[in-house]
């Protein structure tokens, strides 16, 4: 971007509220639409959308609205939301389903921050995602503990068991960064399997979250509308996920970014510079880690049950790839990458036993078509090089 | 690659046409439409048993909606929970949030049972399960939504000890997959085998797709029992047959459920399935009431895949909501209800009464052997007669 | 202990045929820098090619060894088109954008073939019994027994790995292969055709998977279609553990890993549920005191 | 006579700005000629164009008659043009044979193959010592020796040599420019490119000056080292 484009005049504002209720109304038609014909009609219509948009500047005009308005964005999201909640709130799986697209987006926001920023390979996301989940799970069979703390404790305990693996991943790079992290999945969950103590195969079944005598378990009665209990973890891992899309836009956009960015591109020109290297991998990977153990607490609590078949190697690939066809290092990317990756082989049940082969065909169409992912990472643009 | 990609276009094309032709014969009378959900594992290692269920609840549907007496018109709706509990959660979630569908008929594995079970209470919503096994599912919790037609595994590991004992075997190893079925299967076959006072020699655990079982079974070869019981599915079950054989292990195998189904013998091989013993929840369809009706009409439907050892089940479990259904109307509550208080209904498999937990408890287990590469019942088969021996008979 | 002499010959199979899967992940890391997930099932086409072509050969009435080089024949063939078709029309378009998306890609790939074979081979789901085309039985010594078609196959196996590293480092095709993986411009500039070259070492690769899939089956007499999956980590662990991009390393980490399975089982049977927890574990430490492998990248043999 | 090259005002670019716009340049048969300029200026941005590493956008390049806009970089290759990379860009992790197996990759006759090694060694005896050892662990100046003399395997009627005194002591590039006119001298066509402006005119029979794109000037090499105006251009580029 060239400076003068910075003072040219301010650019309408009118994209970011189509953009925004098209996102919402898109959303909305893909979980509730159940009739494949109207199905296909509904996504063929997002598709030509999405592609005019691109095609006459729609998306970059959003952008510049975007980035010139941040607490608009943040309002005209926060009421969408609230919007697409009501249109939802007595369909029970369909909220199920956005929860848990939520929960996935956040894992993968984590993901984004160790694999997209700091260069680092992670195939074991899941296996973190399942260590908050039995966290939670041992502790709520304990009891004693407030529910918000048990979430955070998945988190912790997350961070914690990475820890164990920072001395082969600090050392490992590349191809041999994956192989750390996938023989610590497949250990994760073999272990799991053959270990009685946390329930083996069977599994654990554990209550809702009750977050500070809030039971989640139940249905809201409110102005005299029934919600369903499933709005309380809609809005729960909403929140958790707008403040890790916060937190790690601020991440990307501060000095940290930097660091990062100059760990993935080049470490020995970082080493040169005098970077602790070490210490900014640790940090990007505590923070996926913990982000994985959080929502894996919350997933856990809601499904109300917890196998080591929940979280296997399969399930970290499946985070991975939503990063990958999300575009690598874009934090937008996996919203609507984890819509897909989640809801698609929910939606393609009616071809039954055909669903996995047409999935994978299908990734392999995008990722052919698109080989940076549905949204392409940005070139740094630092507000501080702007200004000069 | 272009074989595979018009492999690819093939599957879209049979995709799109499926639903067309599933939905071809609900659309013929003017009768009130009823809904009722199928579930089971279409997709990975074990999808022939949930395909097969699914061909066999689908015929029931059929033939019910082919009866000019129905009050109603039934589909069935088909989802896949791949055998994974986190997707029966979900695709649970999904039926019984749907009110249009009154009620299910769901699961072959057991842990995905497990999960599902609350969700189908807090939902109200009744359901059968067609084939999972382990006990928890029926007897962890007293849920009146929860009924289930298939037997549980302790039945078939009672059965099995006494047998073998009877036979005078003593020394045993067990081989089990390292899943929540192979688990359970030993723990029961463990308790009643020392409960007959027979000698375990060792117990293996490996997961269900190892393929590579030299290790432990020169182990086995080292231990020499005369009995290898095998709790786990047929992948692994034949596996463990060949592979007996490469190392000249001369040991009587002896399975349960999870290898009941031709694909065993096909897979072993006639000659060294010959001989192998199952313990299994149900009579042959030769001898089940129904069952020449059962396989004269799933023949006719023309479906390509077998029904499997569970696919009457899973007919009877269809038959046996729908029948509810005719006679409470389509309602979640009145259907629990009904379906409560079952007692000797007759059915394609024999009579079908619920216990106070939900749990069919007809006893039908059935002792097999492998006959010239064909499942036979023990008391017909030429071993009774002594014409054919059991290995390693001491 | 009385049997360590059979431990060895299996912990020996098993290496042999994780070994030849590992030199096919090395031999694409080394000429592209990518990781072929799609590998091991390849490896399972090859096998499930075998089998149609060894039915095909009976049913025209075919001596067993003529039904067995037929076999082995079709696999071989089949595999080498479908890895040169891969390498050609999927990993090219892409070979520009980051290496996990050409992860992704390839594990689709493999996805894709898996349930081709599952759903549109007759029976697909269910393990397919492959006919015994090598002489049955073999011989004690002490309370081991060596199986003949055990001991063929092995060397069958050490011989297809020493033909590949002749092809490697003595044969045109193997310098040009390696000139590619090591400066993929001056190696154009040199006059290799780069467009050729690589899918013929993505045939190469897949023919030594078609080979592994035939050894497979002939060894364990039953196929199934998934059974590449595991295969293909344990191949690709084996390659990362011998250090990418080395022959013998791929070799090394194959042997490793059979035997570190086969100790663990034979020393503690009672722990056998724990005997990937185990062989994990040591492969994680492993990494972290050779983080490039134990044999790291060096020398003539690169690829 | 053979090994004309001649190049007809093409235009490069990468990503979108041009690097070489309206570049005409025309390699006589049998003669060196060089082209000079400082860094950037784009001259290896010329050789790739000619080898199509990077196809010009516009313009046409023909080799003995013969055009070379639609062909890949090894069927260009196959028409007789040799490269001597810049860095010189050996195959580290073989050894010397094999690297030089390599420049004959194209030959199919291991009797030719066999003669030309002869030929080569006979050049650089050290070579012959070093068969076996891997190229990376050789100095530099020996690398150097590798590089020609897998260019030399090629028996190119035209050798194209970017320049080949970059990183080497001033011996070594005396030794390398004399080689370069023996060769010359057996009818080898010859396009040197390099910044060593004295040492190049002195062995090249005509030379142009690339600056920023655009050739600035042309002529006999005797002429171009008596041109203050070059010299002056030329360096002035370089700072």
């Amino acid at each position: 971007m060239t400076p003068s484009s910075r003072t040219l005049a301010r650019g309408p504002v009118w994209p970011l509220f189509v953009a925004v209720a098209f996102a919402a109304v898109a959303l909305t038609a893909l979980v509730l639409i159940e009739n494949q014909k109207l199905l296909g009609a509904a996504l063929a219509i997002t598709a030509a959308f999405c592609f005019c948009a691109a095609r006459f500047g729609g998306v970059a005009a959003t952008e510049v609205a975007a980035s010139e308005n941040p607490w608009l964005l943040r309002g005209l999201i926060t009421v969408a939301s609230l919007a697409v909640i009501f249109v939802l709130r007595d369909d029970n799986f369909g909220l199920l389903m956005l929860a848990t697209v939520l929960i996935y987006a956040t894992i993968c926001l984590g993901l984004t921050v160790q694999m997209g920023y700091a260069g680092l390979t992670n195939f074991a996301a899941a296996a973190f995602a399942g260590t908050g989940g039995y966290t939670a799970a041992m502790l709520g069979q304990q009891g004693g503990l407030p529910d918000a703390l048990v979430l955070v404790c998945g988190g912790l305990v997350a961070v914690f068991i990475g820890s164990l693996l920072i001395l082969p991943v600090l050392r490992t790079r590349g191809h041999y960064g994956a192989l750390t992290t996938m023989a610590f999945g497949v250990m994760f969950n073999v272990f799991l399997d053959a270990n009685d103590f946390f329930g083996g195969p069977q599994g654990l079944k554990l209550p809702g979250i009750n977050l500070f005598g809030w039971d989640f378990t139940n249905d809201i009665h409110i102005f005299g509308l029934v919600l369903s209990s499933y709005v309380n973890y809609v809005i729960l891992t909403g929140i958790l996920t707008a403040l890790a899309m916060i937190f790690v836009g601020l991440l990307d956009r501060s000095w940290v970014g930097v660091w990062f960015d100059v760990v993935r591109l080049d470490e020995t020109a970082a080493s040169v510079f005098g970077l602790k290297i070490a210490y900014w991998k640790v940090l990007a990977f505590t923070i996926g880690n913990f982000l994985a153990g959080l929502m894996g607490a919350v997933y856990a609590k809601m499904t109300g049950f917890i196998a080591p078949a929940n979280f296997t190697f399969g399930d970290s690939l499946v985070m991975v790839s939503i990063v990958i066809l999300g575009g690598i290092g874009n934090r937008w990317g996996v919203l609507p990458a984890a819509l897909i990756v989640v809801l698609l082989p929910e939606k393609l049940q009616f071809i039954q036993e055909y669903r996995l082969i047409f999935y994978a065909v299908l990734v392999i169409a995008i990722l052919t078509m698109r080989p940076d992912g549905l949204v392409a990472r940005r070139v740094r643009k630092l507000r501080a090089e702007a200004s000069a | 690659m272009g074989t595979i990609t018009k492999r690819g276009l093939a599957a879209l094309a049979v995709a799109s046409v499926l639903p067309l032709a599933f939905g071809s014969f609900s659309a013929a009378f003017a009768k009130d439409k009823v809904k009722i959900a199928f579930v089971g594992p279409l997709t990975g290692a074990i999808s022939p048993h949930g395909i097969g269920g699914r061909n066999s609840a689908e015929l029931a549907v059929k033939l019910m909606n082919a009866e000019p007496n129905t009050k109603y018109e039934y589909e069935l709706v088909v989802l896949d929970d791949e055998c994974k509990p986190n997707v029966g959660v979900q695709v649970v979630t999904k039926i019984a949030s749907d009110r249009s569908i009154i009620a299910a008929i769901p699961h072959y594995c057991s842990a995905t049972a497990i999960a599902t079970v609350d969700i189908f209470n807090r939902f109200k919503m009744p359901m059968v399960v067609w084939a999972a096994v382990l006990p928890e599912i029926t007897y962890a919790k007293k849920y009146p939504e929860v009924h289930r037609v298939s037997g549980i595994l302790i039945g078939q590991n009672r059965i099995g000890a006494q047998f073998m004992k009877a036979r005078g075997y003593k020394k045993f190893v067990s081989f089990a997959d390292s899943t929540d079925y192979g688990k359970s299967m030993n723990k029961y076959f463990t308790q009643f085998t020392l409960e007959n006072g027979s000698e375990i020699l060792g117990s293996f655990s490996v997961p269900p797709d190892q393929q590579d079982l030299s290790a432990e079974l020169t182990k086995i070869k080292e231990l020499n029992p005369e009995v290898i019981y095998f709790g786990g599915l047929t992948p692994l079950g034949a596996r463990l047959r060949t592979q007996m054989a490469k190392f000249g292990i001369n040991a009587q195998l002896e399975g349960n459920s999870g290898i009941m189904g031709d694909a065993f013998v096909n897979a072993a091989g006639p000659e060294l399935a010959e001989g192998t013993l199952t313990f299994f929840d149900s009579p042959p369809l030769s001898k089940m009431p129904g069952g020449k009706m059962f396989s004269d009409a799933y023949k006719a439907a023309g479906y390509s895949e077998p029904p499997e050892a569970y696919g009457p089940f899973a007919y009877v479990a269809t038959r046996l909501v729908m029948e509810t259904i005719e006679k409470v109307g389509p309602d979640r509550a009145k259907v629990t209800a009904d379906l409560g208080d079952v007692k000797d209904r007759p059915s394609i498999v024999g009579p079908v009464t619920f216990d106070d937990h939900g749990q069919n408890i007809t006893p039908l287990t059935t002792s097999y052997v492998v006959q010239d590469g064909k499942w036979v019942v023990w008391e017909e088969s030429e071993y009774v007669s002594g014409k054919r021996k059991l290995k390693n008979l001491p | 202990m009385g049997m360590i002499g059979q431990h060895l010959l299996n912990g020996l199979m098993q290496g042999t045929i994780y070994g030849l899967v590992a030199m096919g992940f090395t031999i694409f890391f080394g000429v592209m820098n990518v990781i072929k997930f799609s590998h091991g099932d390849v490896l399972t086409l090859g096998a499930f090619g075998g089998l149609v072509a060894v039915w095909a050969a009976n049913a025209l009435g075919l001596s067993v060894p003529l039904q067995f080089i037929v076999a082995l024949c079709v696999a071989m063939a089949l595999t080498a088109v479908v890895g040169a078709g891969i390498s050609h029309f999927l990993i090219m378009p892409l070979r520009n954008a980051p290496p996990l998306n050409m992860l992704l890609m390839t594990m689709m790939v493999g996805t894709a073939i898996r349930e081709a074979i599952r759903l549109f081979f007759p029976n697909g789901t269910n393990p397919q019994r492959f006919p015994e085309l090598l002489p049955a039985g073999g011989f004690n010594i002490g309370p081991s027994f060596f199986r003949t078609d055990a001991i063929i196959l092995i060397i069958a196996g050490a011989a297809s790995i020493g033909a590949v590293y002749w092809i490697i480092n003595h044969s045109k095709f193997g310098l040009a292969m390696r000139a590619v993986a090591e400066d993929t411009e001056t190696a154009r500039v040199m006059g290799i055709n780069f467009g050729r070259i690589i899918p013929l070492t993505f045939a190469l690769g897949s023919i030594t998977a078609g080979f592994a899939g035939m050894i497979y089956a002939l060894y364990y007499s039953e196929i199934n279609y998934s059974m590449g999956l595991l295969l293909a980590v344990i191949g690709f662990t084996a390659a990362i553990v011998g250090g990418l991009g080395n022959i013998w390393g791929a070799i090394i980490g194959g042997y490793l890993f059979a035997g570190l399975q086969t100790f663990v089982v034979a020393a503690m049977p009672s722990m056998s549920d724990y005997k990937n927890v185990f062989a994990f574990v040591l492969i994680i430490v492993l990494i972290t005191w050779r983080p490039t492998g134990l044999l790291a990248e060096r020398g003539s043999e690169r690829v | 006579m053979s090994g004309h090259l001649t190049v007809e005002n093409i235009f490069t670019a990468y990503d979108r700005a041009d690097v070489l716009s309206g570049i005409s340049i025309d390699v006589q048969p049998g003669k060196i000629t060089c082209i000079l300029g400082s860094n950037g200026a784009g001259k290896s941005t010329l050789i790739r164009s000619i080898l199509r590493l990077t196809p010009p956008r516009a313009g046409s390049i023909a080799f003995e008659g013969k055009t070379l806009d639609q062909m890949a970089t090894h069927e260009i290759v196959g028409l007789g043009i040799a490269c001597i990379p810049e860095g010189r860009r050996i195959f580290a992790k073989m050894t010397v044979e094999e690297n030089l197996r390599v420049g004959a990759y194209l030959v199919n006759a291991e009797k030719t193959v066999k003669a030309r090694l002869g030929k080569v060694y006979e050049v650089f005896p050290r070579l012959k010592e070093r068969a076996k050892q891997l190229a990376g662990t050789m100095s530099g100046g020996e690398q150097a020796m590798v590089s020609i003399g897998r260019g030399m395997m090629t028996d190119p009627k035209l050798l194209i040599i970017d320049e080949p005194s970059l990183g080497l002591s001033p011996l070594f590039v005396q030794e390398n420019f004399n080689i370069v006119r023996r060769l010359n001298e057996t009818g080898v066509t010859v396009l040197l490119v390099e910044q060593n402006v004295n040492q190049t005119l002195a062995i090249a029979h005509y030379g142009y000056v690339l600056s920023q794109g655009k050739i600035i000037v042309q002529g006999e090499s005797e002429m171009l080292a008596k041109n203050e105006e070059v010299q002056s251009a030329y360096f002035g580029g370089a700072h």
